[in-house]
């Protein structure tokens, strides 16, 4: 079944990348930039039939496509696409378009590189979220590093050799743990699974469940490290404020947007379905860090003077919700953390975007340098406090419909989690509003403020989708949900089936309501 | 009576081998050496390789220590004979060779249990079909291979050493 | 006595026959030539080396033949790591062509010294005899102490020379009282005898005499300090950086790929038996050297002595694998062969990527200016690209970074390792190779990210075609490896297929 | 009848000796004569087990041993000619510009 | 009638739609007119629709829009549910949301940020509108989360006073602090019931254990007490009075702090299931009403007592659903709504008169005073404000106030009952005192502000005068006779039978309703003393105001000099504010400090290079010239950098050291060996 779509996708930006290494010369700065956004807009038109063709029925892969790669150890080229993944294929191509188009007047300096680091990010982005076959995924994994690695390091702000090598090492110390599980897995397979060697998804599905749990919690561990320095989770989180508040605009855009993601895919993809015993031995482990992410998260940014260490932190506090809902392990849980991934990608997309804007101008990030900003420009005022709504979960924004679902799952699990996750809700709203009344309310006393100019029309350009994503997934998230509800089901009933040995609802409710609880048996 | 004789030989090469390494002037360590040489194929000729004996003391003896002789002319190296001889680090390096030699005499060597049963050879001295005639033959048939790299080696050798030791390389 | 003539028939052993008449041929027309054009001799000699690249070749999958009564063995393994031999000396040629002009040390000998060396590594590939093994190893020794010393006016060479012949000499030394220890109690010095011996019955009393042990430790000493095993490594980076970098190229691979073979063979063909033993200490000497190779690397200023360090840290990887090759299942010991080829794959891995990477260094430099110190690299990321992209994709292979071939050739180590349950030696190992990445972009780091000084003299490559051409072909090469490695895997899997 | 263990012990102790002259000694061709002493005590132990084993390997080892002990010697001193070309005195621990 | 329901909502949404893009730049000064045009074409269609309920067939109608979120078994979806009590809330939304436009447009006009503040207006009227006509608890938390985004947007709508926007993030934070505790009792609504949606809900309500309905009804009232401001969560109301008047009018008065009411009187159902959580309520009702009138009683400024007024009549209502009579709740929300804009308006258009005083005595009752003559409307639609919330008979709060007061005395509630009382005889005082010291007495409005104080336009007086007519008849035509009226037969469907205090409150209930059928006498001992008690509690507080403000002002200020320390207590608002400060916010402050510098040194110091380590290897890279230690360095990497110094000069360079090395380690293999 040849279906050359997801390999197109993925691989035109690498053709972009080489063709402008080739054919343009340092100094046609427009015409490489041009033909930079023209090949993210291809790939974007591309990506379109993922979603209008998708068929929300099928929980499988679908746009399969299977090339055996290196046949003696069973590695295959096999891209696929379903629910949990096409989102954020979608995801992808359109934070491309929009970092490439918000990049033009930010960088300044060999842009020639520039451009060809962010195509290369692109494939790598792609190619990771499409691989059905573990080795590519370890491979386009792996790969993404390198373009981020030079994207903070050559146009970054002030301490950028440090951030970079620090993201760098960070990510690849985890993902190289990673690898020994990947081969554990692989070796498994070999023994109790099927004796042929491969790294097909599909087929090592149906190993996971059997491997002894004692080898299942030390993959597990090793899965664990990898996505969650990736996430970032609590104790691994300390690349992320340095990488983004060094990273130029576009660089914390794809950041945030789309890297953080690939550790929340991967614990929804890889680590659930795979080792369904150990995930349901270490539920409240990850939820416990979960929940300290959320609320270490949130009052660590309240503390911050710099706005986008306090997004930074924001993220770590907003992942924290995602994890909470992957690991609440039922299906309102695990579709609200997918949709928070995707909500999180707009919004704190555009945060970065808006911060980019008002960095360009006045080349400062400190709070303190801003006040009543709203009265100078009130257009980048409105959409700065539109996507500070959706990124505080008002209800009718994205951010609401995601969150819910989440604390619902949550709540379902055990109600202690969703308590102690509610108390996030809270302090979001207080670190956001908090900077968003000293940044735009207050009096307009700084005179470099007055020579604020508002957004020309390319900026609104760039940051119009985004409100529309978030207004569209806010009033209508229903063709969002259908398209992953069913694969993420999959996902429930592989966790699910395998009951591990002791109930893993580690906080009793009161006898009642445990009663009535049973008795509803949903 | 062979015993005697071995007892001689041993306490002569020990005796001769200590004074080589600790005589400060290099021309009489060299002569040492020899000497050393000589006492070797004795017990060469006592373990029954006779040809070995002589080859010891022709080429080693001759050919080597003379090569040696040459070099220390060439280099004066007599010169440092009144600079410190030994290493600042000598002191470890006899404790630990002390502590070395003792382990393997007590341990190893002490062993011996897995050791062949004697069986000797059937030549004696002076007699045909002697050592150097089996000699000769295994040479040239069942160790040929090694004997052919062995001459590369030395050729390369020598290329080697002419390369380095010339003084200027003009051709 | 009557004379028992062998059966010798030179055609199995021909890539040695051949070499040996190319080295006479050389020096002959080494004396007809001007000191001008004595790059011809590289010439004839690379010539040479690619004929005899065809015999081995031809030889390939012709079953296992011996000759000269049991001292030289042909199997699929011997081609396999002869035809490793061959492209390294053929790539080091051809790098050192121009180096060696621009050095001053053009002299037809230098390429007649490395044939010799080339020779004894053919020998020990195929030496089926602990005799032949360490005739091939001291011709492989000799020839290369001249190599490392062969810059005469540069005193850092000699002095490199002498410390790598002392050392060098006394672990053969070492080396040759293992050898007499284990025929003394064997009585043999064929490996299969060997083994034979020690796996009879009287073999048991054999493995549990302490004479028998301290030969295998004097074994492991030797062979360790020629792979530069941990405590017998410190010679390795003075030497690297005293010697020439071509040499020094081919010496980090070529010699360790020979050393190797010999290894694979007196350890897992003689002393099977005693593989309890050698098994527990090469796992310390591996942990030690990936460990100090890559700690010590991260603190060097010179970017060739750092990648002495990280060859070193290399050769704590292929011990890996061969430690993880024996896997103890009850006392007994089973031999699972993908570990042996999963480490030929890493060091044709290995070969393409160090020999690009001091390729790169022999680019850079020119008669006044030694791109030596990585402070020398800053900004060149900037103004040639292209340079600068295939040294990042050096990098990226020797740390281990999916393109690239480095990292399939890691994948398959750690793999055995994971397969034959050493899980510690693989996270060990792992985490080494992480922190490798650090000292690694470093130096990408101060490529694309530190301007030039304006102290520092101008970037201009050198001009030479040849070191032009053979870099192109070992970055297409690291990365159509780490793509499609298919081919040499099967190649390495059948290899490995005859030894066991 | 001189037992074997005679010739392995004195085949140790002179193997000791050389090992320990090379460790010693700073000058260098000293260290090179230790090295031949060590190659020494190697054939006195080879031509010790040949005996006992009756089979003349252990002899044809000792003789390639010597050939390779005079090649090392050829190879060794050249060297040190080359070194000394420019320095005089020739102690081996003066010999340090390649460290850290 | 009733399917056209989506176009109330649909109203506003468009005029925030007109306003808000347009407002700047096209709309400049006619936006107020668009936005009230909004309100009212949305408050016709709530006129029709509440013709339809109550004189045709009224019941329950459901308006599905378009399902929204489904998520498994999960599913919800937009739509409205149009019954009694949700028609009842739209009125007086609607109503007073009008009225308040007309008044803003004549109050706000020439604010610089005019098409702003009705672009927020718009939009909460959508919110609130959303809230009450939603028919899932869900769509019912969108309009209560975007009903705090608007008080908040309103609160600080003159941003450039600091007072203004902090109060409004006080007032967000503290709402979301609610919403938190809403959220749980929906989860648990959800987990229990398995659905969102009222009817299901209530369908399946009866068979919810006690212990389960009485968890749900807690956790809703944290989320009503943030809304309707009870007492934890009551301190950002009085704050909420930095925001223009109206707003105060429309948002603290009427609307939005009813939404608390809305709720609990809605899941009635539930509460009835559990009943410790309505005595819970009763009780915190009632302590939040004397609570706040005793801190009425001495504020200075009109806005302040206004709020505290709110937030004590808010606790009446409380107090009446928490002793299970829902339906005297709804009668008291709506006639509070009438006569408390009223009042508001009122104080606004006294505000907007004195507008060229000094800022801070603007608002100030000691400079006011004698403003009689000079503003007749505004003084007598005061007074009949003043009159119905102290309780006096014809007038609509007593027959809302003393119903509750009736229902909580016979369903037991004794001692809810004498707060209750005692509370109204406060407001009575406060409400009167605030008369005569702003309107009676001579005038001590600053000097050259005199001339300037006018009745107000008719833009503004209009909506006064037809508040004013609403408390008076808004009570006695619904609720004559008490708990049987016309309202509380129109609501019983949509709620429950308050069946608190068991069986004797219905007989209680019946023995009233059957004294009051007889011929409206006041039949039943106990009833009429009761009523004559509440008239006798009205008049007496009016006659105490009477006495200490105007007969001899010296008494108030004796009295505050006889009670200093009770004085100073309720003139600071019991320190609560202050209380609030020390112990919740300055230690998150702490937290939040401690964190940041613990994450910035020991997290990232830990990992990246734990001070202990860097130290040593600093002091040691200064023997041995490290290049690159600088604290951050990564603390694994710090201490591989310091191991790689050590490897690095253990290179010594002298061969014999190589050798000796070598040796080393083949005489360690070898005992390793031997003794092992």
């Amino acid at each position: 079944m040849e279906n050359y779509l997801l390999t197109l996708i993925t691989f035109i930006p690498l053709a972009g990348a080489v063709i402008v290494m080739l054919f343009f010369k340092k100094e046609q700065t427009v015409a490489i930039k041009s033909f930079a956004t023209a090949v993210t807009i291809v790939d974007f038109l591309l990506s379109i039939p993922l979603w209008t063709r998708f068929d929300t029925s099928e929980a499988g892969f679908q746009f399969v496509q299977k090339v055996s790669w290196i046949p003696t150890i069973g590695v295959s080229y096999f891209v696929g696409v379903d629910g949990i993944s096409v989102l954020l294929v979608l995801l992808t191509t359109i934070t491309m378009i929009v970092s490439t188009v918000c990049s033009f007047s930010a960088i300044v300096d060999r842009e020639k590189e520039y451009y060809v680091c962010l195509l290369l990010m692109s494939t790598g982005m792609l190619g990771t979220f499409m691989a059905v076959d573990i080795f590519l995924f370890y491979v386009f994994f792996e790969i993404t590093l390198v373009p981020m690695y030079f994207l903070i390091g050559i146009w970054g702000g002030s301490r950028k050799l440090y951030a970079a090598i620090k993201f760098f090492l960070y990510t690849l110390f985890g993902s190289v743990l990673m690898l020994l599980g990947i081969l554990a897995l692989y070796f498994v397979n070999l023994k109790l699974g099927t004796g042929t060697p491969t790294f097909d998804l599909t087929e090592l599905y149906a190993v996971g469940p059997k491997i002894p749990i004692g080898l299942q919690s030390w993959i597990f561990l090793a899965f664990f490290v990898g996505f969650a320095i990736k996430v970032p989770m609590f104790p691994f989180h300390t690349w992320l404020p340095d990488a983004h508040v060094e990273a130029p605009t576009a660089g914390s855009v794809i950041l945030a947007g789309i890297l953080l993601k690939m550790g929340t895919y991967g614990f929804v993809r890889f680590v659930l379905p795979l080792l369904p015993q150990a995930s349901q031995l270490f539920v409240p482990f990850m939820v416990l860090l979960s929940i300290i992410g959320i609320i270490y998260g949130a009052l660590v940014a309240m503390a911050q003077t710099d706005v986008k260490k306090l997004v930074a932190y924001s993220s770590v506090s907003h992942l924290g919700f995602v994890m909470l809902g992957v690991f609440a392990l039922n299906q309102q849980g695990v579709l609200g953390g997918q949709l928070q991934m995707i909500n999180h990608g707009i919004s704190t997309g555009a945060l970065f975007l808006l911060v980019g804007i008002i960095y360009e101008r006045r080349h400062t990030r400190q709070i303190s340098d801003f006040g009543g900003l709203s009265t100078q420009v009130p257009i980048y005022s409105t959409i700065f406090a539109v996507t500070m709504l959706s990124s505080i979960g008002l209800p009718g924004l994205n951010g609401f419909v995601g969150e819910f679902l989440i604390l619902v799952g949550a709540f379902k699990a055990s109600y202690v989690y969703a308590a102690f996750a509610v108390i996030g809700i809270v302090l979001g709203a207080a670190y956001m509003l908090w900077l968003f009344q000293r940044m735009f309310f207050g009096t307009l006393d700084n005179p470099e403020n007055q020579k604020l100019t508002d957004c020309n029309t390319r900026e609104i350009l760039y940051l119009l989708p985004m409100v529309v994503l978030m207004f569209w997934i806010g009033l209508y998230p229903r063709p969002f949900l259908a398209r992953m509800e069913v694969s993420v089901g999959k996902v429930v009933k592989m966790v699910n089936v395998a009951a591990a040995p002791q109930n893993n609802k580690a906080a009793s409710l009161p006898v009642e309501l445990r009663s009535r609880l049973k008795a509803k048996n949903f | 009576m062979e015993l005697l004789f071995f007892y001689l030989f041993a306490a002569g090469i020990i005796g001769a081998s200590l004074l080589v390494v600790t005589r400060s002037n290099v021309i009489h360590a060299a002569l040492l050496l020899v000497l050393t040489f000589f006492f070797m194929s004795g017990v060469f000729v006592l373990a029954g390789a006779e040809f070995l004996a002589v080859v010891q003391v022709l080429l080693y003896a001759g050919g080597i220590m003379v090569l040696y002789l040459f070099s220390i002319m060439l280099m004066n190296a007599e010169v440092s004979v009144r600079l410190r001889q030994f290493h600042r680090q000598s002191f470890f390096t006899i404790v630990v060779s002390l502590i070395l030699a003792a382990e393997i005499w007590w341990k190893v060597l002490g062993g011996g249990a897995a050791y062949p049963a004697f069986k000797g050879f059937s030549w004696t001295l002076g007699t045909t079909p002697g050592n150097v005639e089996a000699l000769g033959s295994i040479l040239y048939t069942k160790y040929l291979f090694p004997f052919e790299v062995a001459s590369i080696l030395l050729l390369a050798a020598m290329i080697g050493a002419i390369v380095l030791a010339k003084r200027t390389i003009d051709r | 006595m009557p004379l028992v003539i062998p059966d010798i028939s030179l055609s199995i052993a021909a890539p040695e026959v051949g070499l040996a008449i190319l080295i006479c041929v050389v020096v002959v027309a080494d004396l007809f030539t001007s000191m001008e054009n004595k790059a011809g001799m590289g010439i004839l000699s690379l010539a040479g080396v690619a004929i005899l690249g065809l015999i081995v070749l031809f030889q390939w999958g012709g079953g296992v033949r011996t000759t000269f009564s049991g001292f030289y063995i042909a199997d699929n393994f011997s081609s396999f790591v002869k035809m490793v031999v061959v492209v390294t000396t053929a790539f080091t040629i051809l790098l050192s062509l121009q180096y060696a002009k621009m050095e001053k040390i053009n002299y037809g000998e230098f390429y007649v010294m490395i044939l010799f060396a080339v020779f004894g590594m053919l020998v020990m590939a195929s030496g089926n005899d602990l005799i032949s093994i360490y005739l091939g190893l001291e011709t492989m020794s000799i020839s290369s102490y001249v190599l490392v010393s062969f810059i005469r006016h540069d005193p850092l060479s000699r002095e490199a020379g002498l410390k790598y012949f002392l050392m060098g000499a006394f672990t053969s030394g070492i080396l040759l009282y293992g050898i007499a220890l284990t025929y003394g109690l064997t009585g043999a010095t064929s490996l299969t005898e060997i083994a034979k011996a020690l796996s009879g019955l009287q073999g048991a009393a054999i493995i549990a005499d302490p004479v028998m042990v301290f030969s295998l430790i004097l074994f492991v000493a030797g062979f360790g300090f020629k792979l530069a095993l941990v405590p017998f490594h410190m010679w390795l980076p003075d030497a690297y950086t005293g010697a020439p970098t071509s040499i020094t190229a081919f010496m980090s691979v070529a010699v360790k790929m020979a050393t190797l073979a010999a290894v694979i063979r007196v350890f897992f063909i003689a002393f099977p038996a005693l593989a309890g033993k050698w098994n527990l200490l090469l796992w310390l000497l591996t942990v030690f050297t990936m460990v100090w190779g890559n700690v010590a690397a991260i603190a060097q200023t010179n970017l060739k002595r750092m990648l002495a360090y990280s060859s070193i840290a290399h050769a704590g990887y292929i011990m890996l694998g061969i430690v993880t090759t024996t896997k103890i299942v009850g006392g007994k010991v089973v031999f699972t062969p993908d570990g042996i080829s999963a480490v030929l794959f890493y060091l044709v891995a290995y070969m393409v990527t160090n020999l690009g990477a001091f390729g790169m260094l022999i680019y850079l430099c020119r008669e006044d200016f030694r791109g030596d110190n990585i402070e020398d690299w800053r900004g060149i990321g900037q103004d040639h690209p292209w340079a600068g992209m295939a040294f990042v994709v050096f990098f990226l292979s020797l740390g281990g970074f999916p393109p690239t071939a480095g990292f399939v050739g890691k994948l398959f180590l750690f793999g055995t390792a994971i397969q034959n349950e050493y899980y510690w030696l693989a996270v060990i190992g792992i985490l080494a190779s992480a922190v490798s990445i650090y000292y690694y972009f470093r130096v990408v780091m101060v490529m694309y990210m530190e301007p030039r000084g304006e102290s520092q003299p101008a970037i201009e490559f050198s001009k030479a075609p040849s070191i032009f051409v053979a870099l192109l072909v070992l970055v297409l090469a690291t990365i159509y490896l780490g793509l499609f490695p298919g081919s040499i895997i099967a190649a390495a899997k059948s290899s490995v297929a005859g030894l066991l | 009848m001189v037992p074997l263990s005679h010739y392995l012990a004195l085949g140790a102790v002179v193997f000791v000796i050389g090992a320990a002259g090379v460790l010693m000694r700073r000058n260098a061709i000293i260290i090179l004569m230790s090295i031949e002493l060590m190659l020494n005590a190697v054939n006195i132990t080879l031509v010790g087990f040949s005996r006992q084993w009756g089979d003349l390997t252990g002899q044809v080892l000792a003789i390639f041993v010597i050939t390779v002990a005079a090649a090392e010697a050829a190879v060794g001193l050249a060297i040190l000619i080359s070194l000394n070309r420019d320095r005089s005195v020739l102690n081996v621990d003066e010999v340090n510009l390649l460290k850290w | 009638m009733i399917k056209l329901a989506w176009l109330i909502p649909l109203f506003p949404a468009l005029g925030v739609v007109i306003n808000g893009f347009f407002g700047s730049r096209y709309t400049r000064d006619k936006a107020g007119h668009i936005a009230a045009l909004m309100a009212g074409l949305s408050f016709l269609v709530v006129l029709g629709i509440a013709f339809e309920m109550i004189f045709g067939s009224g019941g329950k109608h459901t308006i599905h829009l378009w399902d929204w979120i489904s998520a498994g078994k999960f599913s919800v979806s937009v739509a409205f549910l149009i019954d009694p009590l949700s028609t009842i809330m739209l009125l007086v939304v609607s109503g007073v949301g009008f009225l308040v436009h007309v008044y803003s447009v004549g109050y706000l006009h020439g604010d610089p940020g005019y098409p702003r503040f009705f672009t927020y207006l718009n939009l909460f009227m959508l919110s609130m509108f959303l809230l009450v006509l939603g028919d899932n608890y869900l769509l019912m938390f969108v309009g209560w989360e975007g009903v705090g985004l608007c008080s908040y947007l309103l609160i600080g709508f003159w941003y450039e006073k600091q007072s203004a926007s902090d109060a409004g993030k006080k007032a967000f934070i503290v709402n979301r602090i609610g919403d938190a505790g809403f959220l749980l009792g929906m989860f648990m609504i959800w987990v229990l019931t398995g659905s969102l949606t009222y009817l299901e809900v209530f369908h399946v309500a009866p068979n919810i254990t006690e212990a389960g309905a009485t968890a749900i009804g807690l956790l809703l009232f944290i989320g009503a007490a943030g809304k309707s401001a009870q007492i934890p969560l009551y301190v950002w109301l009085p704050d909420a009075m930095e925001g223009p008047t109206p707003v105060s009018a429309l948002i603290h008065a009427a609307t939005m702090v009813t939404a608390g009411v809305y709720m609990v009187a809605r899941t009635s159902p539930i509460y009835v299931m559990g009943p410790g959580a309505l005595e819970v309520i009763a009780l915190v009702g009632a302590v939040t009403a004397i609570f706040a009138a005793s801190i009425g009683l001495v504020q200075n400024d009109i806005k302040r007592v206004l709020a505290y007024s709110t937030v004590s009549q808010l606790g009446f209502m409380f107090m009446a659903l928490g002793v299970g009579a829902f339906g005297a709740g709804i009668f008291h929300l709506m006639t509070h709504a009438f006569f408390k804009g009223l009042l508001f308006l009122g104080s606004g258009s006294v505000i907007h008169a004195l507008h060229h005083a000094p800022e801070d005595q603007q608002q100030d009752m000691r400079y006011m005073g004698g403003l009689r003559s000079k503003m007749p409307i505004t003084y007598w639609t005061f007074v009949i404000g003043a009159v119905a919330i102290a309780g006096v008979p014809p007038l609509a709060g007593f027959w809302s106030k003393d119903e509750i007061l009736a229902n909580a005395f016979f369903t037991g509630h004794h001692f809810v009952w004498v707060l209750g009382s005692v509370a109204a005889l406060m407001t009575a005082f406060y409400m009167f005192r605030l008369i005569f010291m702003t309107f009676h007495g001579e005038m001590r409005v600053d000097h050259h502000a005199r001339e300037y104080i006018h009745e107000s336009p008719y833009s503004m007086t209009v909506p006064l005068m037809i508040l004013a007519v609403l408390s008076v008849v808004g009570g006695i035509i619904p609720g004559f006779p008490p708990e049987g009226g016309w309202i509380h037969t129109f609501l019983a469907p949509s709620l429950a039978k308050g069946s608190a205090g068991g069986h004797a409150a219905n007989e209680a209930v019946q023995f009233v309703r059957v004294s009051a059928k007889s011929g409206g006498g006041h039949g039943g001992p106990a009833a009429v003393i009761l009523i004559i008690l509440a008239i006798a509690i009205a008049v007496g507080g009016i006659a105490l105001a009477w006495f200490m403000y105007l007969k001899n002002t010296a008494v108030p200020d004796g009295l505050a000099s006889r009670f200093p320390g009770l004085h100073r207590l309720l003139l600071n608002k019991y320190y609560i504010d202050e209380i609030y400060q020390a112990c919740i916010v300055k230690p998150i402050y702490r937290l939040m400090g401690s964190l940041w510098s613990f994450d910035a040194n020991v997290v990232d110091g830990s990992v990246n290079g734990s001070s202990l380590i860097t130290l040593v290897s600093s002091r040691f890279s200064g023997i041995f010239d490290l290049k690159t230690v600088d604290g951050a360095v990564n603390g694994v990497a710090s201490v591989t950098k310091f191991f790689s110094q050590v490897f690095k000069f253990i290179q010594s360079g002298m061969v014999q050291n190589y050798l000796f090395v070598m040796l080393l380690g083949v005489f360690m293999m070898l005992s390793a060996y031997l003794f092992r």
